[in-house]
């Protein structure tokens, strides 16, 4: 377990290190000119030259990368271009949002696409199964961003039952959580829809295989069947995509940040992507990848636990 | 599980961190974020509206009629060459955060850092005629001149290379940190910026103008309207800045407790046909394009009435103002025929615009109605940087451009008219008649005079049309009923000093 | 004198015109497999016959009718330019469809090819493959996709070269795992045997063998691929305006979506609608082409 | 059909609906066991012996469904239980061990766990009691330090080892009836005959009815009393070992055993391949369904027209479903 742990480690660094690396390229390959950019219509061509001479950007794409990774490594990720301060600190600022969105969209999500997926896979073709696959179909199917305008608009604008901000100025706790319900509700659904398919088929594959017929042949009760001896089984494949999952809302995050006007590394890179901000895009993405990685590791490792064959093989 | 929601509640209680309640807080909204607060470097009106309220200039214009008054200097006089502008600065001024007493060392460093190439400013322009700055004691500053300008304290009011900095601030921080932690002599102290979320000042209780009655005011980020005029009438926001889309205008007008405001601003959005490609060198296809695109239906139409006609790019917000030039009411017929009569029916119009709302829009329409009167269009639009290089470039037919600053006439005119203003610049139409009335304009000392000069310059351009005004923006906002004594300025940005909180 | 030595995968008898007509009317019986088969016919239809169906030009604007309710001449009313929903909603089905139909041909074409090659191969290179693959994995495929759009700009060619890269690692993926189980079956040992050169065993065997689950799979990347042109349209990095794009037009329609909601709503149902469609084609396929599916799936139980 | 049966079937059927109309997976099949003996049940695969026992404990897989007859365990009918109390009968009547020991225990549990869920769904024991069963039994079962054992998964076991599980599993409440599903078949030849012999001794120690399902004819001779031989969805001909099992009354028996290789014959004796296909259950012939592969029917009349019964031959215990049993004993005493 200990070797397996440590491996799972060695490899997240080099995946860490790989994305970041992608990423950084095709940031270079963006045509336009962010020195130009920031210095607006009045510059002059001895000016943007001496911009990126101080950027670092006239130097070769190779010896950009390499000053970029040596200084991540002492947690350096570059001053943004376009406010001065250091990229990490406004990165740091958008952690704790884009935490609490994913975190309370993958805990939605998985409450209720679990036993969703499990109560449609036990009442395999009937109505109550018809029911919730079409439900889940829905989800997986509707934009994210148009789940969230229809909520605002029926939610926040028809009946006011939440606030149609994703973020308050608020320092209360319940307001704050009040307008985070909606987001993480919207973000949640989809990612639910998922969950709910997925336990659903792998809760199938389960039932049908031979250890749950030899306890049927023994006479275990079917609630201890289903719940018990299966559900950890079928949960196994769930837990390897909440990985998966949870990169995947990142994305959807970004669109749901948009839609509620709510701050987090989605909405901060989208608006540095916009302004060019190289070091801000880096870090944003070097940050949100380490986290996919880093959740993907932690579920690895309980994977290990839940899945005895996997820390020994 | 129970690790998971601890995690959970430390990141919520993590994300509240920061600010405490206010008891006079006021709530504006802002469409986007900022990012940079330094006067030498700053830009958009989200940045300008945050900083109006950290800094002073030497000078400011009236919110309400645009007459300059005084600011941080209590009195100013010319030589009588115009070259020479002395001011007295008002005594026990303090700087924000511990920085000190505002001395004319501070006023001559912040003209003088925009003047330095180093400092990169995009206003270094907006100083050009500036030799030097003297300090000859702590409270009298000498602004000299290489040549007489009448529009100078137009360049000295509180607006972008205006707002006073610290000199001991500016040096302690950080030229670059010096973005965001911004200190001036306003009636607000900047406190606190979370990204994407919001920024906060705090009142200066020590302003010399006497200390806000608000304790606080927080701008919030809500990049949607609609969203934003939710948050207005449920309470969430007191004002709605930067208010644009026409359906959302209507609505808060016919909303219970909410106050819409407009005002025509200093600038028009207009159509750059630059001269120097073929066939717009024809001035008869200028024309015929003029006459071609149907403006009042665009302002009747899509912007719902929103906006006011453009009849030159002075707008009625300036004191130089007028009607007196030659107008182009949307004519198809005289379209062809003008066409017609400089053989270029049917050639391709490139429309070259900047992803941005509403510019990437307008052109729908205007595309629309010149493919009506025989001319094909190809909509082209650009990213911001992209955009910005191609008319760096200056060979692109066309662009849609709106010159947003205080109303000092010089500011779109010369901008959009004068040789100097390209490369680079702002005149992509290459527009080279115009430089001698301007240059004339900056040298006459009688205001009357001036005026006059500025006429002849609108309808001149208006006769040769390198730049078609499409409209005249007007700027709306909304506030709640609580909120007292705003007043809707013409430079784009919200002013929370003269605002009051009645519950 | 080589593939007729390989035998049938499957030792089945029956002959292969029932069998082709049994494997027909399963499709066809199945309900979602057909009904989403169906929608999709319908809006290619629609897509195709765009020019001829859509009462108005998709960017042909109204100044004098902005906004307008839903009338005879406007079924779905208008924009904020007066242009017609309904015409570009119809307009808007191209987009969606190339997009969908390009992302599937371009992750299906280098996807399969990447995992057959790397399954095939074994060894360190299917190691090294697959690691830059599960880093590509791993990435927010949208995210990645939005940066690309961002690097190359926003134009229709670059939203589909964009989500096809974001979405190749999945097929990808897939074709391995897929390979690796085949490759180690009899009938690919024999050709081996008799002396078939590597890249004709890959396209004579594993191909055809791996491509059903494949299949399925690439339904789901268009299911994908037209939600991530429209996100990506939403945040204004898809394609431009005017193009009518469900995307655009939901993102026009956001503005208005208190005074209009007809706007963003139908062309986000247009969405949801195709997507359900290739989500129920998957899923159909994946019964009916994928016998690993087809399982003994237990008594009811409770 | 004693009366002394511990387990009695009679006239059990199963059917499958399918797109070619009903399957009749078991039909009408009746046997019966007493206790202390081994039935072994015989047949090519699909021929419906696994379905069969399924259907006697009524875990036929949907859309299946047993359609009629009796089961009698000790004399008391099972098959009009409901549901509810089936589940009693599972496990503590009738168990149950399956072919393949590698898929047969949940992998993510230990095995100690899996047997305690077995066990207490049966009884009221406190899980340190249950646990001390368990041990118990694994101890009988010949697993070597069971207590170290006990807390192993599935994976950390060898095949044979877990198939010892799944009997421990199995006698764990001391059923009547143990159904051995081809215990052997995933299993090393050696470890086959290891798990046999713990069969039969298992068997008598407890004095349990046992069935053995399987397709190894050798293995017939070795451990069971009688056998019964299937052929799509019946039973064909059943008969004591003691009577000779070599003397088949039914030609595809016959045919069964010369398709089989065998030691004690040369080795230049040729093979025999069963000619044709097994019957598509779907397509069943009117008569008897082996008909068409039958070296002694085919073509016959009587044998495609009619469906011949189970009925006595020599003696009262061997019965066969061949009318023209007869036959086979002529061409033997004619060799």
């Amino acid at each position: 377990m200990l070797r397996y742990t440590a491996r799972r480690l060695l490899l997240m660094s080099i995946t860490v290190i790989g994305m970041v690396t992608v990423v950084f390229f095709l940031l270079r390959a963006i045509p336009g000119d962010p020195a130009s950019y920031m210095l607006g219509d009045y510059a002059t061509e001895e000016s943007v030259a001496a911009l990126k001479a101080e950027l670092g950007l006239d130097r070769p794409v190779w010896e950009q990368y390499l000053g970029f990774v040596k200084r991540a490594l002492t947690g350096d990720l570059g001053t943004s271009v376009v406010t001065g301060q250091p990229a990490f600190d406004e990165v740091l600022e958008s952690i704790p949002w884009s935490a609490a969105l994913s975190v309370s969209g993958i805990v939605i999500a998985v409450l209720a696409g679990v036993p969703l997926g499990v109560m449609s896979a036990v009442r395999h073709g009937t109505f109550a199964d018809l029911f919730i696959m079409f439900g889940a179909l829905v989800g997986i199917s509707f934009p994210v961003f148009w789940v969230g305008l229809v909520c605002i608009l029926l939610l926040a604008h028809e009946v006011r039952l939440f606030p149609a901000l994703g973020a308050s100025s608020s320092t209360d706790f319940f307001t704050q959580v009040h307008h985070l319900m909606l987001p993480a509700l919207v973000l949640g659904f989809s990612v639910a829809a998922y969950i709910a398919r997925l336990t659903r088929s792998a809760m199938l594959e389960v039932l049908g295989q031979d250890f749950v017929r030899v306890a049927r042949a023994m006479g275990v009760p079917e609630r201890r069947i289903v719940y018990r001896l299966a559900l950890r089984n079928a949960l196994i494949p769930v837990l390897a995509v909440i990985g998966v999952t949870f990169a995947w809302s990142l994305g959807s995050a970004i669109l749901v940040e948009a839609v509620f006007s709510r701050p987090g590394l989605g909405s901060m890179i989208l608006k540095a992507v916009f302004a060019r901000d190289y070091q801000l895009v880096q870090a944003g993405v070097f940050v949100l990848a380490s986290a996919v990685v880093l959740v993907n590791t932690s579920l690895d490792i309980v994977y290990g636990w839940v899945d005895p064959r996997v820390s020994v093989s | 599980m129970r690790k998971t929601f601890g995690a959970l509640a430390l990141i919520l209680s993590a994300a509240l961190i920061g600010t405490s309640a206010g008891a006079a807080e006021l709530r504006v909204r802002i469409g986007s974020d900022v990012g940079n607060l330094d006067p030498a470097r700053i830009f958009g009106i989200e940045n300008q509206t945050v900083a109006s309220h950290v800094y002073n200039g030497l000078v400011k214009y009236d919110q309400a009629t645009n007459k300059i008054l005084p600011d941080l200097a209590e009195s100013w006089s010319v030589s009588e060459d115009g070259t020479a502008y002395t001011f007295k600065l008002r005594d026990g001024v303090m700087f924000h955060k511990g920085y000190g007493q505002l001395t004319s060392d501070d006023v001559k460093f912040s003209l003088e850092r925009v003047l330095n190439p180093d400092t990169k400013s995009r206003y270094a322009g907006q100083l050009a005629g500036v030799k030097g700055v003297e300090a000859p004691d702590p409270l009298t500053v000498r602004v000299v001149l290489e040549a007489p300008n009448a529009g100078l304290l137009n360049k000295l009011t509180d607006f972008n290379q205006g707002w006073i900095a610290s000199r001991k601030a500016v040096t302690e921080i950080g030229d670059k940190q010096y973005a965001m932690q911004p200190v001036g002599t306003g009636p607000f102290v900047f406190d606190k910026w979370s990204p994407g979320n919001q920024v906060r000042v705090v009142a200066n209780k020590d302003y010399f103008g006497g200390a806000p009655s608000l304790d606080a005011v927080t701008f919030r980020i809500i990049k949607d309207e609609t969203a934003a005029a939710i948050a207005l009438e449920n309470g969430e926001i007191d004002v709605f800045f930067a208010l644009q889309s026409p359906p959302v205008i209507d609505r808060l007008k016919k909303a219970d407790g909410v106050t819409v405001m407009n005002r025509v601003a200093n600038h028009t959005i207009n159509l750059v046909l630059n001269q120097t490609v073929k066939p717009l060198d024809d001035i008869r296809v200028r024309k015929a394009i003029a006459y071609g695109i149907n403006r009042e239906a665009l302002i009747a139409g899509y912007f719902k009435g929103t906006k006011a006609p453009g009849h030159s790019v002075i707008t009625s917000s300036f004191p130089e103002y007028t009607e007196e030039v030659p107008q182009y009411a949307h004519d198809p017929e005289k379209a062809k025929a003008l066409l017609k009569e400089a053989g270029q029916e049917g050639f391709e119009l490139e429309l070259i615009t900047v992803g941005l709302s509403p510019y990437n829009e307008l052109v729908i329409p205007m595309a629309s109605d010149l493919e009506k009167v025989g001319i094909k269009t190809k909509i082209t639009v650009l990213e911001r940087g992209a955009y910005l290089q191609a008319r760096g470039k200056g060979d692109i037919m066309t662009c849609i451009t709106g010159i947003v600053g205080p109303p000092d006439p010089d500011s779109p005119l010369v901008s959009l008219y004068a040789t100097k203003s390209f490369p680079p610049g702002m005149n992509t139409s290459r527009y080279d008649k115009a430089d001698d009335l301007l240059a004339s304009a900056s040298a006459e000392q009688d205001p009357a005079k001036r005026t006059a000069i500025y006429q002849q310059v609108m309808s001149q351009t208006m006769e040769d049309v390198p730049v078609l005004p499409l409209y005249a923006d007007q700027l709306f906002m909304a506030h709640s009923s609580k909120v007292k004594g705003l007043v809707q300025n013409s430079l784009f940005t919200v002013q929370a000093y003269t605002v009051s909180l009645e519950e | 004198m080589s593939a007729e030595l390989a035998p049938e995968t499957t030792a089945e008898a029956v002959p292969r015109g029932r069998a082709v007509r049994r494997a027909l009317g399963r499709y066809l019986r199945h309900p979602g497999l057909s009904l989403g088969l169906f929608v999709l016919v319908l809006l290619s239809f629609v897509a195709i016959a765009a020019p001829w169906l859509a009462p108005h030009g998709p960017t042909e604007a109204d100044l004098m009718n902005t906004l307008a309710h839903p009338s005879g001449d406007y079924v779905l009313g208008t924009d904020q330019y007066g242009r017609d929903i309904l015409s570009r909603l119809i307009w808007g089905a191209r987009i969606s469809l190339e997009v969908a139909l390009a992302v599937v041909a371009l992750s299906l074409t280098f996807g399969s090819l990447i995992g057959a090659i790397a399954g095939y191969a074994g060894g360190w290179l299917e190691r090294t493959m697959m690691m830059g693959n599960d880093i590509l994995l791993a990435f927010p495929g949208f995210l990645l996709a939005l940066a690309l759009v961002a690097a190359r700009g926003s134009s229709l060619e670059n939203v589909i070269l964009a989500v096809s890269i974001a979405y190749t690692p999945r097929v990808a993926a897939v074709m391995r795992s897929v390979v690796i189980t085949i490759r180690p079956r009899p009938f690919i040992e024999a050709s081996r045997a008799i002396g078939m050169s590597s890249s004709r065993v890959l396209l004579r065997h594993v191909l055809p063998n791996a491509l059903p689950p494949v299949i399925v799979v690439t339904t789901v990347s268009a299911a994908t691929a037209i939600l991530a042109e429209a996100g990506l349209s939403f945040l204004g990095l898809g394609v431009q305006p005017p193009t009518a794009t469900w995307g655009n037009i939901i993102s026009d329609g956001q503005g208005f979506i208190t005074s209009n909601p007809l706007i963003s709503l139908s062309a986000g149902l247009c969405i949801a609608i195709t997507v359900i469609a290739l989500n129920l084609l998957g899923d159909g396929l994946r019964d009916t082409l994928d016998p690993q599916m087809r399982r003994y799936t237990g008594e009811r139980m409770l | 059909m004693s009366d002394g049966a511990v387990l009695a079937v009679r006239d059990l059927s199963t059917v499958f609906p399918s797109e070619a109309g009903p399957v009749t997976t078991v039909d009408g099949v009746s046997f019966s066991l007493g206790a202390g003996e081994t039935l072994a049940v015989v047949g090519e695969s699909g021929s419906g012996k696994t379905m069969t026992f399924l259907s006697v404990l009524r875990l036929v897989p949907p859309p299946g469904r047993v359609t009629g007859g009796e089961v009698l365990l000790e004399g008391a009918d099972i098959a009009a239980l409901p549901a509810s109390e089936m589940r009693w009968i599972r496990g503590a009547g009738i168990a149950m061990v399956f072919q393949d020991p590698l898929t047969a225990l949940n992998p993510v549990f230990t095995i100690g766990d899996q047997m305690l869920e077995v066990i207490r769904a049966h009884t009221a024991m406190s899980p340190r009691q249950a646990r001390a069963l368990a041990l118990e039994v694994l101890e009988r079962v010949h697993i070597p330090a069971p207590a170290k054992r006990i807390d192993d998964y599935p994976h950390q076991l060898s095949g044979g080892m877990r198939q010892r599980v799944l009997i421990a599993m199995a006698i764990a409440l001391r059923p009547k009836v143990l159904i051995a599903d081809e215990p052997t078949t995933a299993l090393d030849v050696t470890v086959q005959a290891q798990i046999l012999e713990l069969l039969a001794e298992l068997r008598s120690e407890l004095g349990m009815g046992m069935v053995l399902i399987t397709h190894d004819l050798g293995l017939v001779a070795r451990y069971a009393d009688r056998v019964a031989v299937m052929y799509a969805g019946r039973v064909v001909e059943t008969s004591p070992i003691a009577q000779g099992f070599g003397r088949s009354r039914h030609p595809y028996t016959r045919s069964l055993f010369r398709s089989i290789p065998r030691l004690d014959l040369p080795a230049d004796q040729p093979l025999t391949v069963i000619a044709g296909q097994p019957p598509d259950l779907a397509r069943l012939p009117a008569g008897c369904a082996f008909e068409p592969r039958c070296f002694l029917g085919n073509g016959r009349e009587d044998c495609r027209s009619e469906r011949p019964a189970l009925l006595p031959t020599t003696s009262d215990r061997h019965l066969s479903a061949c009318p023209h049993w007869r036959a086979l004993i002529d061409a033997e005493a004619g060799a």
